[in-house]
């Protein structure tokens, strides 16, 4: 028997361990051989722990998994009180477009075996044969945009890195996942580690680096931990000839996740915003040239360089090519990591898939895009998403997390969050963030303590654009985005009473 | 060492010697003379001339040409 | 007279070749490729609000003022860290921008305290203006909130405040501290609204790793660190740009003025030698010029044993010419002498030694270089044909390898150290020898590829050795030696360096140099692009002195590093005029411009212009003036700003000299231990009272300006003046720019030198004349000043000074950072506060065989004599070897140094002392004794009362 | 228990992080690992190892939230307090345990039982309220749960 218990966080924060050894003993007190493999997780979470035995039709889910549910696997199957069926027939992983994250929760994420058995290390292995520039202008052909939030093209910055004359060049992957909401890069690294190695590697090929860093944030130990053992199972078994891989763990600062900061922090330094130009490209890491990209985006790519450019690019819409993973959480009924095209809308996102909020109340707001990501009211889920789309109703896809809010929420409370959670992050370099922040917090206090409510939010609308124009980086320049947008949709939150009634 | 002048002059001569030693005896005596003649006051130089004339006890053997090299020169016959 | 103000443009500017064309404000300006657009924009006048950027520091773009829009680009750039393009149109004003500007500078002032009129930078502090110029008038959020405001001052530091409360976070004082000055003891703790500027572990000031070299304070654009001086006195009303009168780096400052009162000196940015930089002692250490101390009054007395009395000029001067005149009629003219100081001018120097050899009528003139720089000249002159170093200070910035010997920048020329510091975090090697290890070797950020710790007293040894292997090797520059040399000599000195007691395995018994490791440090010596020599008084002070700067020559000639920038040369001068003072022929053998005076064509020259004959017989050096007057041919000395007494050798035997003179004249600012035994005393008058000029390390000739009234009446040049003519003397001078015109009229390599063409070009450095019209900035480019260069053969003959049973230990000697030479000034300022006396360092293994704590009390005695100090363990030191500074009166190390020296130049060999150390219980009685003597030698009784 | 400091297990722990390119997070993280946080002689020591000032080994560790000056309790407690914990009510739960023990965010019990931190974002949003006792994940967790989860740490 073959049964297949995720370790992943959120199942292990969920008793997966627990559970795992479960299984063992009462198979052993049974007598009954079984297997047990620690997958990934598939990343359908309210599921979590999703069991899954092994059985002439398919892999038969079982979820969310008590240790009181053990016994009942030994037994009649379709008859067990968690059976969600065959698990690649539940909808929330049938209509996913799975290119990044095909291997996902299918495979035991430190088994190299099962990974190239799963067309791992197919891209490598062509790009092995390929010129860099090619390489570079097959990523290039994809459409792919950085992943990290910015969209930035992915195939030019390696391009430029590429031309770049230097000693030593430097891949660098983004692994600082602070986005409340967001949980795609944990996902791949603990279920599909040798993905990501894949994609360093390529990018290696392809700019002529020979030294990769992952920064992953302490928030994560389990990925820390399942990743360093996979750098050391693909470098012993000689899958990374001249390219050096190590994990650097984060220190707990959000600001981190800025790819400047992320650099200085890499270095050993305060981690501070560095104002561009010189963009990292040219002098990153080290002073060096260096590619610098989110986990996402260098797991898109061993998918690009397996299948070629066209069929990433085949898929999404406008200028937003191949797919995305939507993170779904907070209060949903559904949560999980949703990977689809783009193109699909909000709407479908939050009550198709994610099946509404958890609670079962109303949804009173989705925020977009992380802390720095705006707020949509339900009036808005005909949004489809697209950068561009997002971006014209002044909201960012930024990471893919969606945070769903029920209309118990407070979202004046919400305003306020978003900058005390900037002014508890700021990293303290630019004005506008270090006492902007601060400043937003307090003059949020009176509003909702009621005090001249109306000067008080004209006050708050100017700061935003002080700190929307006049911010260094992203986490000052971005905050604005979830007080305006609570503020605009949501007034009746901020004590902003109908005009008439005010007014002489 | 002791402070009397004609016993730092003595050393001062020698050590200058000793600077040119590696010459050539003839371009060694030359250079020593030379240097004498260029950084020493007249007084000194009558001091270690007298000195010699006393039997220039103490003077190493190149020193003694230098300095009656010197005194042929400043004081012609 | 106003107060200089100084343009900021808010970045560096660059030197690209390549223009770049841009409109800003609808106006077409033109600058260099890599021109931020904040400074072209200043360039044509436009001042875009800014409050991090400054132009003596890297952009940062933290400050948000500075904002601009760019067409056809998204968002508000910061134009500080904006690089123009071709094309670019720049708009710098405009509504929306007016409008952030004044959101930002309302978030600055919702945290700084609104005591504008009450703040010690009002009228000069650049948030105060930023707010105006954006025009913020009302700060909506109220003063209610978090706030910094209640934050702690730090009055730490004795020269400067730390009030946090008025901290913009700007972090120009951190990046002061890191790119100019290279200490990185400040930081910003913490994040956010938390930042907090912070030295060391967020320490005070004092006991952080600061250095106190002001940088911070002067990038400071507000109050928070704030001169005590400014906010003592107020802010200055006029200044002048003067040159420090401390070490032979020649910063160039400007003395910030309230009437008479100095409120502070600001180093100033176009000083060629520092660039805007300073170290404590030039920034800070100027208070000894009103000290209590200081004398005003000219004294005299009968006998050393009686207390001085007060007289007027008149009268000392004509009793000092008395005694001169009587002693020469009694003893004959060669019985007098004088001393210039390498303190004073250029201008006053050459007065001195025109006195003594016109009016005395002797060469018996000498300086103190004869105790630090004078086998410089001897070497220098005689291998590549001047005494001075070869490069300018901006020669480092090209320079690939470093190599220090026997020099200690970071304490002993701290402004020149930092900009070498820079170089080396540039990727410059450096490789230290040096018996202690200096922090260069390993400082934050800067580390020593080699430190090759050698045994003091084998210079000589040691550079033959780095040579030995450049030949062995074949690393030689043999297409420089044939193009520049002469190749016999080369082929004579080569076959010299290669005999085998010359290997780096066969020196290592003399060194204690591993070979291995002297071989490596000299492949990257000479395999360097550019490969540049500093050295200092470590090299100088020896038995071997000379023999070690011709070493040195060879080893730079025979790879090839002489006669461009980044290579060289290059003495580090101790004094600010020591060079000037070599200059301007203060050496018994030398006129002006190093001509021997045996040179019938120069003693021509002076003598149709002084109207005199001059001796064409080399005078006394100082050490054989003191045997002269202990013999009894030598009775009257006049000493201009020196205190032999402390800086010479064997004190003991400097004593007996100076005690057996029939007149002894001394011109200070301080009765010092020299005065002691003096029978006239001559106030002497600070650089700030007034005008002349010194000449730095790198042959820089600067001017320094009066603006102040001398203390005591008279410029020292007008003191001089006086005695002179007092001796007989015709001569007239109003003004000392006149003296220089005679320099410039009279020495050839000074020929283009006057102070219009001073006021002209800022400085200049010689030679300066038809052939370089604005001076030399890197000597010997087309070949060398005497012709072809000479490789000299410079055998390693070890001192007589040996260790022994009675004597095992080394005595090696230097300076520290905060106290400057005999300490007559620094010893005088709030500066020995950090080092209050001298210390032994000893290292740990020598200090535990003799039951030695740190902080004992120990004798510490040699065949000379014997002191007591407190000793400090470290292993900066080596085994074997004890250090110590001489800064300090009470200690009088150079009680223990004895009277070997320069076989050539008669240099004391102060870095190589045998001795003995052992537990003491404090000063020795010696100590004791000349303590008293000299309380009792300072009595002063005040002038009678007119009737 | 974490060890007392000890300087020569501090250097031994640095050098073994010398050879790797910047190494001071690394370092960092590997003393506070040990020692439970970074004392001033931390500081010191990795300034004089690393060639760099005392100054910037201090902005470093205040900078980052991880790093702590201070010894914190036996056991600590991060509670996520982010966007996705607060729509499923971390924050209502948080307070009443912290009531419950008496304590401010980032303090500690009497007893130096347990330290109670926030932190923003453990990725486990998508079953709110979650948090992290010592290295271990805790997800879902109603006020109870969480409660309990606090009273496991002795």
């Amino acid at each position: 028997m073959r049964i297949f218990v995720p370790r992943d966080s959120v199942s292990v924060a969920l008793g997966a361990d627990k559970l795992a050894a479960a299984i063992a003993s009462q198979a052993a007190e049974r007598g009954v051989e079984v297997s047990i493999v620690r997958n990934g997780s598939r990343g359908l979470f309210w599921l979590e722990p999703l069991v899954e035995v092994e059985t002439a039709q398919g892999r038969a889910g079982f979820g969310p998994m008590t240790q009181a549910d053990v016994p009942a696997l030994f037994g009649d199957l379709a008859a067990h009180p968690k059976a969600v069926g065959l698990v690649e027939e539940i909808p929330f992983l049938a209509k996913q477009q799975r290119l990044t994250f095909s291997r996902c929760g299918i495979t035991d994420p430190l088994s190299l075996a099962d990974y190239q058995a799963h067309d791992g290390f197919k891209g490598l292995e062509n790009a092995r044969g390929m010129e860099p520039a090619a390489i570079c202008a097959a990523v290039k052909d994809s459409g792919l945009r950085g992943r990290g939030g910015a969209g930035f093209p992915t195939g030019i910055k390696w391009e430029t890195v590429r031309n770049a004359k230097a000693e030593q060049k430097y891949i660098v992957c983004n692994a600082d996942e602070g986005d409340s909401g967001t949980f795609a890069d944990r996902l791949i690294i603990e279920a599909d580690p040798f993905c990501l190695i894949e994609g360093m590697a390529i990018a290696g090929l392809a700019v002529g680096a020979t030294r990769g860093y992952v920064y992953l944030r302490s928030e994560y130990p389990l990925a820390i931990q399942i990743l360093r053992e996979a750098i050391v199972i693909a470098t012993q078994a000689g899958l990374l000839p001249n390219f050096a891989m190590e994990v650097r763990e984060g220190a707990g600062a959000y600001v981190c996740g800025e790819e400047t900061a992320l650099l200085d922090s890499l270095e050993g330094k305060r981690g501070m915003v560095r104002a561009k130009p010189p963009i990292p490209a040219l002098q990153g890491l080290f002073g060096q040239p260096t590619v610098i990209n989110n986990v996402l985006s260098l797991a898109a790519v061993p998918y690009i360089l397996a299948e070629g450019a066209a069929a990433y690019a085949a898929c999404g819409m406008g200028r937003s090519r191949g797919t995305m993973p939507v993170q779904i959480a907070g209060n949903v009924k559904h949560g999980g990591l949703f990977e689809i095209a783009f193109g699909i809308t909000l709407g479908e996102l939050i009550n198709d898939i994610g099946g509404g909020t958890a609670s079962g109340r109303p949804v009173k707001a989705v925020q977009a895009g992380g802390p720095l990501g705006a707020y949509f009211a339900p009036s808005q889920f005909d949004t489809p998403y697209d950068y561009e789309a997002f971006a014209a109703r002044d909201g960012l896809i930024g990471h893919g997390g969606l945070v769903v809010f029920d209309d118990t929420m407070d979202m004046a409370h919400m305003a306020r969050f978003a900058m005390e959670f900037c002014a508890h992050e700021s990293c303290g370099k630019c004005t506008p963030c270090r006492i902007g922040s601060t400043r937003g917090m307090e003059t949020l206090d009176k509003i909702m303590a009621g005090e001249k409510v109306a000067q008080n939010t004209e006050i708050l609308r100017d700061l935003c654009e002080t700190m929307k124009f006049g911010s260094l980086c992203a986490l000052g320049g971005f905050t604005p985005y979830p007080v305006v947008s609570a503020l605009n949709l949501f007034p009746e939150d901020f004590g902003a009473t109908p005009l008439p009634a005010a007014a002489e | 060492m002791s402070h009397g002048t004609i016993d730092r002059l003595v050393y001062m001569a020698n050590q200058i010697s000793k600077a040119f030693a590696h010459d050539p005896e003839a371009k060694a005596v030359a250079e020593i003379s030379d240097h004498l003649k260029k950084f020493w006051e007249k007084r000194m130089l009558a001091q270690i001339f007298h000195h010699l004339d006393e039997g220039g006890e103490g003077l190493d053997p190149l020193a003694k040409q230098a300095v009656a090299a010197l005194q042929r020169k400043a004081q012609p016959a | 007279m106003g107060l200089i103000q100084e343009t900021d443009y808010g970045t560096k500017p660059r030197q690209a070749t390549a223009l770049v064309t841009l409109t800003i404000d609808g106006e077409s300006i033109t600058v260099p490729e890599g021109t931020s657009v904040m400074r072209a924009a200043a360039e044509m006048g436009t001042q875009i609000p800014k409050l991090c950027a400054t132009d003596t520091l890297d952009s940062f773009g933290s400050c948000r003022l500075c904002l601009v829009q760019i067409e056809g680009r998204p968002g508000t750039p910061a134009s500080c860290t904006t690089p123009v393009a071709p094309g670019m149109v720049v708009h710098t004003q405009n509504s929306k921008l007016a409008k952030l500007r004044k959101g930002v500078m309302e978030l600055y002032i919702s945290d700084h305290p609104l005591d504008c009129l009450t703040c010690s930078a009002n009228g000069n502090c650049e948030l105060q203006d930023a707010a105006g110029e954006v025009g913020l008038r009302e700060v909506r959020y109220g003063y209610e909130g978090k706030n910094h405001l209640d934050a702690e001052k730090d009055v730490s530091n004795p020269y400067f405040q730390f009030d946090p409360s008025k901290c913009i976070v700007c972090s120009r004082c951190v990046r002061a501290c890191e790119e100019i000055q290279g200490t990185f003891a400040l930081t910003i703790g913490g994040s956010g609204f938390n930042s907090k500027v912070s030295p060391g572990i967020s320490e005070d000031f004092f006991d952080s790793e600061c250095v106190s070299c002001g940088a911070c304070v002067q990038a400071c654009p507000t109050a928070t660190l704030m001169e005590k001086t400014v906010i003592e006195i107020g802010q200055p009303e006029h200044s002048a740009v003067t040159t420090c009168a401390y070490c032979g780096v020649g910063c160039t400052f400007k003395a910030e003025m309230r009437g008479e009162e100095v409120v502070r000196l600001v180093p100033y940015k176009d000083g060629k030698a520092n660039h805007g930089h300073s170290c404590v002692k030039g920034r800070f250490a100027w208070g000894y010029a009103t000290h209590k101390d200081r004398i005003t009054k000219p004294m005299i007395r009968e006998k050393i044993t009686d207390p001085w009395k007060e007289v007027t000029y008149e009268e000392a001067i004509s009793y000092a010419a008395d005694k001169f005149k009587q002693i020469q009629a009694e003893h004959g003219k060669d019985s007098i002498g004088g001393i210039t100081s390498s303190r004073c001018t250029n201008e006053e120097t050459f007065l001195v030694q025109k006195l003594i050899r016109a009016g005395f009528g002797n060469n018996n003139v000498d300086t103190c270089a004869r105790v630090c720089h004078s086998p410089t000249g001897y070497g220098l002159v005689n291998t590549y044909g001047t005494s001075a170093g070869t490069q300018d200070f901006d020669s480092v910035d090209e320079a690939d390898v470093i190599l220090v010997i026997g020099a200690n920048p970071t304490d002993g020329h701290p402004v020149f150290a930092s900009r070498m510091k820079k170089r080396l975090r540039e990727g410059a090697k450096l490789i230290v020898a040096d018996p202690r290890r200096i922090d260069l070797v390993r400082t934050p950020h800067v580390e020593a590829e080699h430190h090759l710790a050698l045994r003091p007293g084998t210079n000589v040894a040691l550079v033959n050795a780095l040579a030995h292997t450049v030949i062995e090797e074949g690393l030689a520059d043999e297409n420089f030696i044939r193009e520049r040399c002469d190749w016999e000599e080369f082929a004579e000195w080569a076959a010299f360096i290669m005999r085998p007691e010359n290997s780096p395995e066969a020196t290592e018994v003399h060194t204690g140099v591993p070979a291995a490791e002297l071989r490596a440090a000299a492949r990257l010596y000479a395999k360097a692009r550019n490969g540049a020599i500093y050295y200092g008084l470590g090299v100088t002070e020896h038995s071997q002195g000379t023999s070690t700067v011709i070493a040195i020559a060879n080893l730079a000639m025979a790879t090839g590093n002489v006669g461009r920038p980044g290579v060289g040369v290059n003495p580090l001068r101790g004094q600010n005029n020591v060079q000037g003072s070599c200059d301007m022929g203060s050496f018994p053998h030398e006129f002006p411009g190093y001509r021997h005076v045996s040179d019938d064509t120069a003693r021509h020259i002076l003598e149709i212009d002084w109207g005199v004959s001059l001796s064409n017989e080399p005078g006394l050096r100082i050490p054989n003036m003191i045997d002269a007057a202990t013999d009894g041919t030598f009775l009257g000395l006049y000493i201009q700003g020196e205190d032999i007494v402390q800086s010479d050798p064997d004190t003991k035997h400097m004593i007996s000299g100076l005690s057996a003179m029939k007149c002894v004249v001394v011109q200070d600012l301080f009765l010092n231990e020299t005065a002691d035994y003096a029978h006239v005393f001559l106030p002497g008058c600070s650089f700030l009272e007034k005008d002349g000029t010194f000449t730095n390390a790198e042959r820089r000739i600067q001017r320094i300006r009066k603006v102040m009234k001398p203390k005591n009446g008279y410029a020292d040049w007008e003191v001089t003046l006086m005695l002179a003519k007092a001796m007989g003397m015709t001569m007239e001078y109003s003004h000392p720019s006149e003296i220089m015109d005679e320099v410039a009229r009279t020495t050839p390599s000074f020929a283009g030198v006057s102070y219009k063409a001073l006021d002209d070009l800022g400085s200049i450095q010689w030679p300066c004349n038809e052939k370089a019209p604005t001076g030399t900035p890197v000597m010997h480019i087309d070949g060398f000043v005497r012709g072809r260069g000479k490789f000299i053969i410079s055998d390693y003959v070890p001192t007589d000074e040996k260790t022994g049973p009675r004597f095992p230990l080394l005595l090696t000697t230097g300076r520290i950072l905060s106290q400057y030479n005999v300490g007559a000034q620094t010893r005088r300022t709030e500066n020995s506060i950090w080092h209050a006396e001298d210390v032994l360092e000893i290292h740990p293994f020598d200090a535990e065989t003799r039951g030695v704590k740190d902080g004992s009390w120990v004798k510490l005695a040699s065949r000379a004599g014997e002191t007591s100090l407190r000793a400090k363990i470290t292993d900066r030191v080596a085994p074997g070897v004890v250090y110590t500074t001489f800064h300090h009166p009470l200690t009088q190390a150079n009680v223990i140094t004895t009277d070997y020296s320069d076989w050539a130049t008669n240099c004391p060999e102060y870095k190589v002392t045998a001795v003995q150390i052992s537990l003491s219980n404090g000063p020795t009685e010696w100590q004791n004794e000349y303590n008293a003597h000299s309380a009792q030698a300072r009595r002063i009784v005040p002038p009678v009362a007119a009737e | 228990m974490t060890p007392l400091w000890d300087a020569s297990r501090a250097a031994e722990i640095i050098a073994q992080y010398l050879p790797l390119e910047g190494p001071m997070l690394p370092i960092l993280h590997a003393l506070q690992e040990e020692f439970g946080y970074i004392n001033d002689d931390s500081i010191r020591l990795v300034a004089q190892t690393l060639n760099v000032s005392r100054a910037e080994v201090y902005g470093v560790v205040s900078f980052y939230h991880d790093f702590r000056q201070a010894p914190h309790g036996r056991h600590v407690l991060k509670i996520c307090r982010a966007e996705a914990c607060q729509s499923m009510g971390s924050e209502a739960n948080a307070s009443k345990l912290l009531q419950s023990l008496g304590l401010d965010w980032g303090g500690t019990t009497p007893d130096g039982r347990l330290t109670v931190e926030s932190v923003y974002c453990l990725g486990l949003c998508a079953c709110a309220p979650s948090a992290m006792l010592d290295h271990d994940l805790h997800a879902r967790l109603d006020e109870q749960g969480l409660k309990a989860l606090a009273g496991e740490a002795v």
